[in-house]
Parts: structure tokens; C-alpha cells; sequence
């Protein structure tokens, strides 16, 4: 039987970490959801359920020191990247415990500790951004890699040339994520992008560029692993695009007129979720009574989370203007 | 105007499409573009089921590249086209201030005259709707500093329309700021073709101890603070301004003669906002020698907006704090 | 003998129009550049001696109907497109003779009735430009095309990224052409370019990228006819790249500290004009005479411009707010 | 301050690299960032042979992407360094609008106070040069609407490098307006490292009947003006505002107490500029009492840069137009 890479690269407790993630993610998710509907977090945000393999098996070789910059659709790097449920669902409530004390909700969803330099509303934003923290890594000698999450929609904006144009001239160790779902928002790559494939465009700016299927984990992994390495040893920025789909809707305003129900459900049978948990659980890794355990303490976890978020306490009213700049030292 | 039988009761957003929808019909060089305005119907349904009637020829889907989106409008106006270019949200703009500042604004002047750009730019602002720093921003002040530009703020479907519609018939470049929150709001919109004089501003509400000038969103709660001090028999006059480029000097300094105290009510930030503006305006014009008092400025707190929902609030001017300064105004507590 | 491809194509009348162009624009700016060491001129102005054959053969099939956009580098575009260097020197001289009353000057050089939708002052502000020309044709029914002029340095610039990829979705009739003089102002393509040939960016967009000498100008110009072609048909953008050189610094505050004297020498022997003139001759379009004569002209029409922007009025002082807005109708 | 002895005279543009070789000498994690400010020594040589001395990992020419490579810098002060960003033009700061505006302003704020985005923005500034419309523009008084930056304008070569060093020092976002027509002004300028206080003005010329508030190269037009109205026994106070944002409201409301005249003069369009947010300032505060006449504002006018070079002349203020209007002000002929 061929081994799947991931099972033949990473030791048991980290692959059974990256499956208790990927599913935190889809509870956090599914929480945030249900939350949202219940009034408990306001304004709007944007499900990344279906892409999980594709934040989680990215992340998986990534260490505190190595850093991300994440999208607007991104609760699932940051879960993948280490982030605290509690703090997450106490920003999404808008408390002072939340990772951005209340200020950024799921747009701004950061955790500078893990690596996460955060979500951004912006499209395009973090790809200059993912760029100067490799330069810093390379210019201050640390050995870390930037990863850069960005959607098929963001690769037609001028940051994503710019970015990639001067990652590649300076040889900077970061590696663009695509996660090509198919649309930015309503449009289609077809109806947005000049070129089929995302990673084609790699060769305008002399880096590899490969394309894989998204929801297998191990195919992401692997992929970002050759990128990880390339980077670390100098050799300069990779491109690598995540074939995925979101379930959800675009955002909550979505009329779902761009796609139909027969191909939302066809992309449902391909979740990764269950495909990774099958593998795992086929190789031995674990098998379905651990797997159900992961699942269960996933869920307490978001529960837990919850109540969390609940009980925390509000920002001050008067606290408006707190955080827009240092405060005075001494 | 036209006759009453010709009203009809309309959403905010209703009488953009309509006039966006008459301009389609009527001239054919007016297109539409901007990202998800097709069979999304734009990211507050303002476009909604234009591309049905209009195909997508006329109502185009743009990539996520706002600023050579905006690019492509202003070489689209400067060749024969009218385009009607929609932002997403009115933060990102920012993304395009190099065409609309560096080129479209400039264009004739640099040229002599020589050309024309005709293109207008509608642009879903301010805040309230939990979006957060990036997605919530009032920068209209920004396109008051820019000569070559017209800046517009309905506050009211009938005037939303008929700026669409005065825009279009505009031969220079024109923003169009339009409030989210406002969308919903109904109100009466004639019928047919008709059009808001650019650089008017418009007495919404008649007093003689204080002027209050708003524009937008803030320009509803301005009236209803009004409704409330009256009670007290404090009587504010509520200016809409409508107008940010060029401004309404003659009715505005017109209404501080009369009432002597000045307060200026806006959603961007306080500092450089448009209230800046207006005050300095007064002050130097030959309304100074009628003031009583000081002029207050209420604008955005000096942060981002927040995204928690009540520090959100209490980062821009409502009508409790829009009465209580119009009152201290008034009453010369300040 | 192979017989190039202008000669085989063009008519002699129009060959002869084109070598007397080139010496146009040769003699035009070495005559802004005297203008401006007296004093006549103030501001900067970049100079594009040597690169005359990309300019000439690229406009060769426009008519007035056809577009371009050009760059802070224009006056060859300008000349070539067909504009009287009278009006000119009027502009550089600031007065409202000139083709933007004075208000422009050499970095805003434009003539709209030729087609020349103006120089631009912003590296890259022109792309986006081009294709909304392009659109209007499309839109309109007209047969036109839009040519869009840049340089290997804005080729780094988002704005060519976005314009090339909304070019090749709607399949508009925009020719894009790169002039790659090697510098965007001390930074080589090397420096700043990850990729070696700038046509090489095509693929990104599934566009034809062809690379010719753009000192032959019969290599531009077979280049160029191919992507009008295509244009005209209904098939969409296409990116051609002309290699050649500047003679002069980048601009009147060059040191040129970033290329070599030698380097210089080497192109210098690469003259376009002298090579197509002699092309020109050895075809029979021409005799020496018949060049000399040519030359000549050119040389007379820039000293009567001169003068006639010398002899031109210059705006009135009070209007310095005129054209900012279209004057009231009626 | 240093001692006398510890002063030499050097240009403005000497001031700045004196400051960057100071800091590239004492911190690694400063990096210099922009387009040919290596080999080129930058479009106004203020770089010069910097790269001579450090080598290019720290002074690197980056592509023509100016959205990019502040971006770049954004996420390199995100993440350890220090970068000083050089827009060759400030014209040219519109084409990253979203990076200073929407993400390095932004970051403390939207993380929640979890970030710091210590970056140097250089902008060269300001007309005179024969530049025109897109090279020429003074667009200063935006950034002062966006909280979250710091905005600076020297106007001496201490203050250039006293400034830079202070910007240095600083966590947050700080952008510098330099003025081109300044870079080869000489003044004295102490030696090693000294800070600049950020967010005070200064005052150049004490007065007693007119308050004359300017920033940059319009401070010396408005001390030249100054000097030529002493001769008519008129004593104009010349305040240097040096910064934007925050502004110095003490000192400013100071002078304006003592003088009750108030005249603001900048190179920004009239409209929504520099002087806006201080006559608005003034008039909102205490001192609005003090007040005896209008308050004046000179900008540019309502234009974009023209090329003509007598047009460009006129479309800012200059020693004559400044001191026309200080006269009318101080005998009260508005
Ligand atoms: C600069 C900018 N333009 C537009 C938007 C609005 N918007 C938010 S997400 C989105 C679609 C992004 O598509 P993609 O990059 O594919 O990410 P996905 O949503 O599919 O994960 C759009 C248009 C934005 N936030 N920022
Ligand atoms: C947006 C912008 N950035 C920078 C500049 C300054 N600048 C003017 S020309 C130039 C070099 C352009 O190089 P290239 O595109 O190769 O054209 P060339 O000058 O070689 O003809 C630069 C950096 C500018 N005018 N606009
Ligand atoms: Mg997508
Ligand atoms: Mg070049």
C-alpha cells in the first residue's frame, strides 16, 4: 500500500493533533455560526468550513516563530497555527479577553504569539505584509518562514504581482498560499483570471509553483513541506495552490446565485475532514474510538470556549481610543 | 418637481437602481462595473437584478483589482464611455486613490481642457454594521481637498437618485458616498428623470437659535435631536449638506447670520473631517462678526471604529450626543 | 536578400513619413534638451534618444482613430502618433498654445484628436487607462485599438498586473508594449524583475509575450502588426517587448552612476534611426539625397517650432483655476 | 540641546542622512527602503553614498511598486525592524494608501494593542520644481485624518534630523513631509543623537498683533513676511506648526489669546487643508473670545499644480501674498 506522505513524515501525536484541529475548526466554526444566529456576535463573517486540510496541513510544520498572515477567511489558520478557541469566540463576542480585546472581531483575528500576524479585511492586504516579515527574518538571521494565506480572488490584485515580484528578486523565505475555492464571492475564477491554473502565474516570477488538491491533506502538506524547505535554506519563495470549496456562503449576505446546490453537494462528499480522519484511522494511526475521542474533546473545547466568551468582560466605553497608539512608556 | 401622483414611497437603494436603471435605458454608453454587482446584486444588493435586464456587457463583474478597475473607468470615460463605477465599500478606495486622485482628477487640467472624464464613483461608507477599522471608514473628507473632483452624501432616497442622476449628467468626475445604514430608509422619489443640483445644500429643518450642519446619516439624527430640543424650546435649524465638493457657502453662512451659533455633524474623523471645513469657512467669511458663540465640531472619536458593537456606537456622533452638544451650544455652555 | 518585413509591407510613402518621424523626434529633443540648458523649459524631461524605432514602428498601422497611452518618456510616442512639435515646444515652453495650455508640460504631453491619450507622470498610470480605451471600442462597435506604452520598470507595478489580467478576461483590443531599456530610472531589470524576459509575464494572463529588438524596426513592427491583428479580430490583448536603449540619463538629475560609459557606446552603435534609414536605402525606398533631404526637413520643422513657441502667449496668471472643471454650458 | 561648539551648518537633505547614518550605525534593525535611493543616492540625493557605507541589505532599492514596498516595510516593522520607507514623490504615497492607511495606522488598533508598526514614511514634497500636476502636490493634511499616524513636517535642517531620529524612536506609524525646495537650505545643525519632540510646535517669531501659523518651507515665506510688516510697526508671531498630527493646540491657542488675529498659511489646497483643522480648532476652544477678526487661511488654489512656471508661482502662497493678507488682518480689513 502507498503511504500517504503525511503518515510517512510526521510522528502519530502530531498527525492526531493536526485531526483534533481540523475538526476545532469546523466546531469553532459551526459555533460561531449557531452564535451568530443567536445574536451573540454581530457584523458579518466568512466560513472557511470544507478548506480545513488546507489551513491545517499547511501549518503542520510550522513552529511559534515562523509566522502567518491570514484573510478575512481566517478562523481556520488561526486555529491551525495554535490559536486559543476561548480568546477567539471572547473577540468574536467582542469582549476584553478576545485576542484583539474587542477591537478586531473575526475580520482582525490575530495572535501575534503563535505567528499569527493576523486576518485581514483587506484583499491583498497580507501579501506585502507576509513579505517584510521574511525580510525580517532574513535580514535579523532567524531561520523562520512566512506563509502567506491568500484566496484565487486576491491573486488578481496588484499586491499579489508586487509581492510576489520583490519575495522572488530578494529571495525571501516565504511561501504564497493560494486557497483557490473556486470564487471571490461571486466570481468565478473563470469570470475573474486570465489563466487556469493560480500556480501558473508562479513562473512570471521565476518560483515554483505547483497546484494541488486541497482537501488532501497529505497532498498540501507535502507541497508546503518542498516550498518550507526551499525557503529555509535560502533558495527563495514558492507558490502553492490549495484546490478547496467553501460550503458556507461567501459572507452572511449571500444569495447563493453563482452555484448550484448539485455542486456545493459534490464538494461536500470531498470533505476533508472525514478524508483525513479515514486515512489516519487506515494506517493505524488511530483508530475510530480515538478518532470519536478527538472529535467529542474538539467539541468540548468549543464549548468550553463558549462560556468562555460569555462570561468575559466588555471593553470600557470609555476605552474608545485605547490601543491606536503605545502607550507612554515608564 | 413633479407632482405628487408621481411619488412613490422607495428604499434609499431602490432609488439608485432606479436611477441607475434609467440611465441604462436611456443612454447607451453608460455602463455599470464594479466587483459581485451582477448576479450577486453588489454587496448591499444595490445593483440586485440589473444584469438581468442589462446583460453583462452593461453591468460588468471587475476582478478584485480596484485600482486598475478604476482605471479602466477612467479610460473608459475618457474615450466615450459613462461609466458607473461601484466600490465594494468605500475603504477600498484607497486601493484606487492614484487613479482617482493622480489621473481622474486631474486629466482635464493637465490636458488643457483637451478632455473630459465622465465617470462617476459610488462608494458604500460609514460605520454601524459591525464591519470593523477596514470596512467602516467616513474618508469623503479626503475627496473635499481635491480639486477636479465633485464630492456627493445623500441622506435621502429622492436625493439619491437625483445626485445618480446629476453625476451622470456631469461632465467631470464625481463621488457618490452613499450611507449603508441608510439603504433600508424609505422615503419619496419622483418618477422618471430628474436631477439634484450639485452644490446645493438643502434647509431640512427651519430654527433660529442654532445651525446644525450634517450631512448623510447624520443628518436624520441631527433632525430627530432637533425634534427633541425643540420640546425644550431650543430651535435648530438642520442643514443637509448634500454637497462636500463644492460646498454651500451661501446657505450655510445665510443660516449662522440668522442663529449665530454653528455645530457641524459628521461620521468621519473629528480632526480633518469636514467639519473642519465648514467651521473654517464660516470663520474667515463675513459670518464671523454674527457668531455667539464657539463652533463645535462633532466627528468620529480619534481611533478606528471599533468592532465591539457598543464601543462602535460611542465612536460616532448619535442623538443623545448630538442633542446634548446642540443644547450646551445653544445655551452658551461652551 | 530577405526583405524585411516594413519594406515588404508598408507603402514607400509611408516609410519615408516614418524615417522622417524618427529624425522628428531625434531632433525635437535634442532640441528641448538646448531649450531647456537655456533656460526656455524648467521642470525635468526624459529623454528617449535611441529608442525611436520602438515609438515609430509601433504607431506605423494607427490611424488618429486608434489609441495610445504613453509615459513619462512620450515625446517619441507623441511625435509618432502624429503630433505637430510646434505645439510641442509650445507646451514645454508653458504656453496656451501649447497641446495643454501650458498646464502639462513634457511630463503630460498629449494630443487627443491623433489619438495620444496623454503622457502620464505616474509609472504605470497609463495601463489601466489603455484598457478602459480598449473598452470603449469594444463597447461602442469601433474597429479601433488602443496601443499602451510602458516601461520595464512599471512592468512591477500592480497596476500592470491588473490591467493585463482584466485585459485577457474580456478580450479587449489593447496592445500592450514594453519598451525595456534595460533601467527604470538606476534599477536594472535585473534588480528589479524576477523574471528575465518581461514577455515572458504574457502566460500569466494567456496572452501572446513576444520579445524583438526593439531597435529593428521592422522587428517591432512585424510584432506589433501581428497584435493589432489579433486586436482588430476580436481575439484579444497581446504584450510585445522592444529591447533597446537610452541614450541620455534618466532625467535631468542623472548621474549615471548605474551603467557604463562602454555600455552607452555599445547602443550608441545600435542607432535605430541610422540602421532603418540604411535599411531604407539598400530597399530603394530611398537614395542618400532623398534621406538627407528628409533629415533636413525634420530639422527645419523644429526650429520653426521652436520659434513658434517662442513667439506663442502664455496663459494669464488669473487663470489658474480654468480647466479644472468643464466650463459651464450654454 | 548641545553646546554651541557642537553645531555645524549643513543643508536639510545633509540633516536627514546624517540622521539615517546615525541610527544605520547604532541599531541593525534599521534598513532604509525605496526606489533608486542605492547607487542613485535617491531622486533629491538625500540617500546619496549611503549605500556605500552600509552596504545594500540595509539601503535597498526596491522595484517600482510603491503599494508593495510599503507593504513590505509594514510587515518588516511588524516583525523586528525598522525600516525608513522613501516614497521618491509624495504624490506617489497614493498608490499605497492602503498600506499606511488601512493596515500600518490600523494594526495596534485592530490587534488590540498586540502589534507595534514602528515604520518611517520619507515623502518629498511640495511644488516649485516645474513638476506639474502628478509630482508636485502637498498632501499632508489627509494623514492628519487618520488616527493611528504620526505627521511631521520640518522645516529646519535640526528639526529634519531631530525628527527622523524622533520618528525613529517612536513605536507607532510616523510620516515625514520633506520639502524638495528645502532639501538645500542651510542651518545649523547639532551633532550626534538628539530627539525632536514630536507634537510641539515651534515658535520662530514672537508678535504681538498677528498669529501667523506655518509649516515647512511656508514658515520661511511667513518670517520673510514678518520681517517686511515689522518695518510697518505690524508684529506678526510666526509659529512653526512642525506637526500635523498631533498638533501643538497649546501653543497655538497661546499666541492666539494674545494676539486675537489668526492667519494659517500652507502649501496643501485651501479646501480641506492644514488650515481648516486649526481655525476649527481655535474656534471651537477657549480662545474663540479672543478672537477680533476673521481667521484667514492661505492655501493653493482650488487647482491641481500647474506646469507654466509663473502659474505655479501663483498657485501657492508667497512672501507677498502672505504678507498682503497679515496686513489686511492686523488693521481688520476682513
Ligand atoms: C480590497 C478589497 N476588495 C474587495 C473586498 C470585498 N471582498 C471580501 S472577500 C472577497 C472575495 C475574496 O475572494 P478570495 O480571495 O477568493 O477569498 P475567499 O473569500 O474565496 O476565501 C471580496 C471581494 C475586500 N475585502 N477588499
Ligand atoms: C508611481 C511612480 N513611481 C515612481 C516614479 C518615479 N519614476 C519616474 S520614471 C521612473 C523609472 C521608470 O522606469 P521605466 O518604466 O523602465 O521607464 P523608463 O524611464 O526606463 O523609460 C521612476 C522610478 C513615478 N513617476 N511614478
Ligand atoms: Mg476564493
Ligand atoms: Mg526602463
Amino acid at each position: 500500500m502507498n503511504i500517504p506522505f503525511a503518515i510517512r513524515t510526521y510522528a502519530p501525536e502530531i498527525l492526531r493533533e493536526a485531526l483534533k484541529r481540523m475538526y476545532l475548526i469546523r466546531r469553532f466554526e459551526e459555533g460561531a455560526e449557531d452564535s451568530y444566529m443567536r445574536g451573540l456576535i454581530h457584523g458579518t463573517m466568512h466560513l472557511s468550513i470544507g478548506q480545513e486540510a488546507s489551513a491545517m496541513a499547511t501549518c503542520i510544520e510550522l513552529g511559534d516563530n515562523d509566522k502567518i498572515t491570514s484573510t478575512h477567511r481566517g478562523h481556520g489558520h488561526c486555529i491551525a497555527k495554535g490559536a486559543d478557541v476561548g480568546r477567539m469566540f471572547a473577540e468574536f463576542f467582542g469582549k476584553e479577553t478576545g485576542y484583539c480585546h474587542g477591537r478586531g472581531g473575526s475580520m482582525h483575528i490575530a495572535d501575534v504569539k503563535t505567528g499569527n500576524l493576523g486576518a485581514n479585511g483587506i484583499v491583498g492586504g497580507g501579501l506585502p505584509i507576509a513579505v517584510g516579515a521574511a525580510l525580517s527574518a532574513k535580514r535579523l538571521g532567524r531561520p523562520d518562514v512566512t506563509v502567506c494565506f491568500f484566496g484565487d480572488g486576491a491573486n488578481n490584485e496588484g499586491a499579489f504581482h508586487e509581492s510576489l515580484n520583490m519575495a522572488a528578486v530578494w529571495k525571501l523565505p516565504v511561501i504564497f498560499v493560494c486557497e483557490n475555492n473556486g470564487y471571490g464571492m461571486s466570481t468565478s475564477t473563470a469570470r475573474s483570471t486570465a489563466v487556469k491554473r493560480i500556480a501558473d502565474r508562479a513562473a512570471g516570477y521565476s518560483m515554483p509553483g505547483v497546484t494541488v488538491d486541497g482537501n488532501d491533506f497529505s497532498a498540501v502538506a507535502e507541497a508546503v513541506h518542498h516550498a518550507i524547505a526551499r525557503a529555509r535554506a535560502g533558495e527563495g519563495p514558492s507558490l502553492v495552490e490549495n484546490l478547496t470549496y467553501r460550503w458556507r456562503g461567501h459572507s452572511k449576505s449571500d444569495r447563493n446565485r453563482y452555484r448550484t446546490k448539485e455542486e456545493i453537494a459534490e464538494w461536500m462528499e470531498r470533505d476533508p475532514i472525514a478524508r483525513f480522519r479515514a486515512e489516519l484511522i487506515a494506517h493505524g494511526v488511530l483508530d475510530e474510538a480515538g478518532a470519536n475521542a478527538i472529535e467529542t474533546q474538539a467539541q468540548a473545547y468549543v464549548e468550553a470556549g463558549i462560556e468562555f466568551a460569555k462570561a468575559s468582560p466588555a471593553p470600557g466605553i470609555g476605552d474608545v481610543t485605547r490601543y491606536v497608539y503605545a502607550e507612554a512608556q515608564g | 418637481m413633479n407632482a405628487m401622483t408621481d411619488l412613490r414611497l422607495m428604499t434609499y437603494s431602490e432609488a439608485i437602481r432606479e436611477a441607475m436603471a434609467i440611465a441604462l435605458e436611456a443612454d447607451p454608453t453608460v455602463i455599470l462595473m464594479g466587483e459581485d454587482i451582477g448576479v450577486y446584486g453588489g454587496a448591499f444588493q444595490v445593483t440586485l437584478d440589473l444584469i438581468d435586464r442589462f446583460g453583462p456587457d452593461r453591468v460588468m463583474d471587475t476582478p478584485i483589482s480596484e485600482l486598475g478597475g478604476a482605471g479602466v473607468a477612467v479610460g473608459a470615460a475618457l474615450t466615450g464611455l459613462k461609466p458607473i463605477f461601484e466600490f465594494q465599500f468605500s475603504d477600498f478606495a484607497m486601493l484606487a486613490m492614484e487613479q482617482i486622485v493622480n489621473q481622474a482628477a486631474k486629466l482635464r487640467y493637465m490636458l488643457g481642457g483637451e478632455a473630459s472624464v465622465p465617470v462617476v464613483f459610488r462608494l458604500p461608507s460609514g460605520s454601524g454594521t459591525g464591519a470593523a477599522a477596514q470596512h467602516s471608514q467616513s474618508i469623503e473628507a479626503w475627496f473635499g481637498h481635491v480639486p477636479g473632483l465633485k464630492v456627493l452624501q445623500p441622506s435621502t432616497p429622492e436625493d439619491a437618485k437625483g445626485m445618480l442622476l446629476a453625476a451622470l449628467a456631469d461632465p467631470d468626475p464625481v463621488m457618490i458616498f452613499e450611507h449603508k445604514l441608510l439603504y433600508k430608509m424609505k422615503g419619496e422619489v419622483p418618477a422618471g428623470h430628474y436631477l439634484t443640483p450639485i452644490g446645493k445644500a438643502a434647509i431640512r429643518r427651519e430654527g433660529t437659535d442654532v445651525t446644525i450642519v450634517a450631512g448623510s446619516i447624520m443628518v436624520h439624527r441631527a433632525l430627530e435631536a432637533a425634534e427633541k430640543l425643540a420640546a425644550e424650546g431650543i430651535s435648530a435649524e438642520v442643514i443637509d449638506l448634500r454637497s462636500i465638493r463644492p460646498i454651500d457657502h451661501a446657505t450655510i453662512l445665510a443660516s449662522v447670520k440668522k442663529t449665530g451659533r454653528l455645530m457641524v455633524v459628521y461620521e468621519g474623523v473629528k480632526a480633518f473631517g469636514v467639519g473642519a471645513e465648514i467651521s473654517a469657512m464660516v470663520s474667515e467669511s463675513e459670518a464671523f462678526d454674527f457668531l455667539d458663540a464657539p463652533i463645535l465640531r462633532l466627528g468620529a472619536a480619534d481611533a478606528p471604529v471599533p468592532y465591539n458593537p457598543d464601543l462602535e456606537r460611542a465612536a460616532v456622533p448619535q442623538v443623545d450626543t448630538i442633542e446634548a452638544a446642540a443644547r450646551r451650544l445653544a445655551r452658551r455652555e461652551v
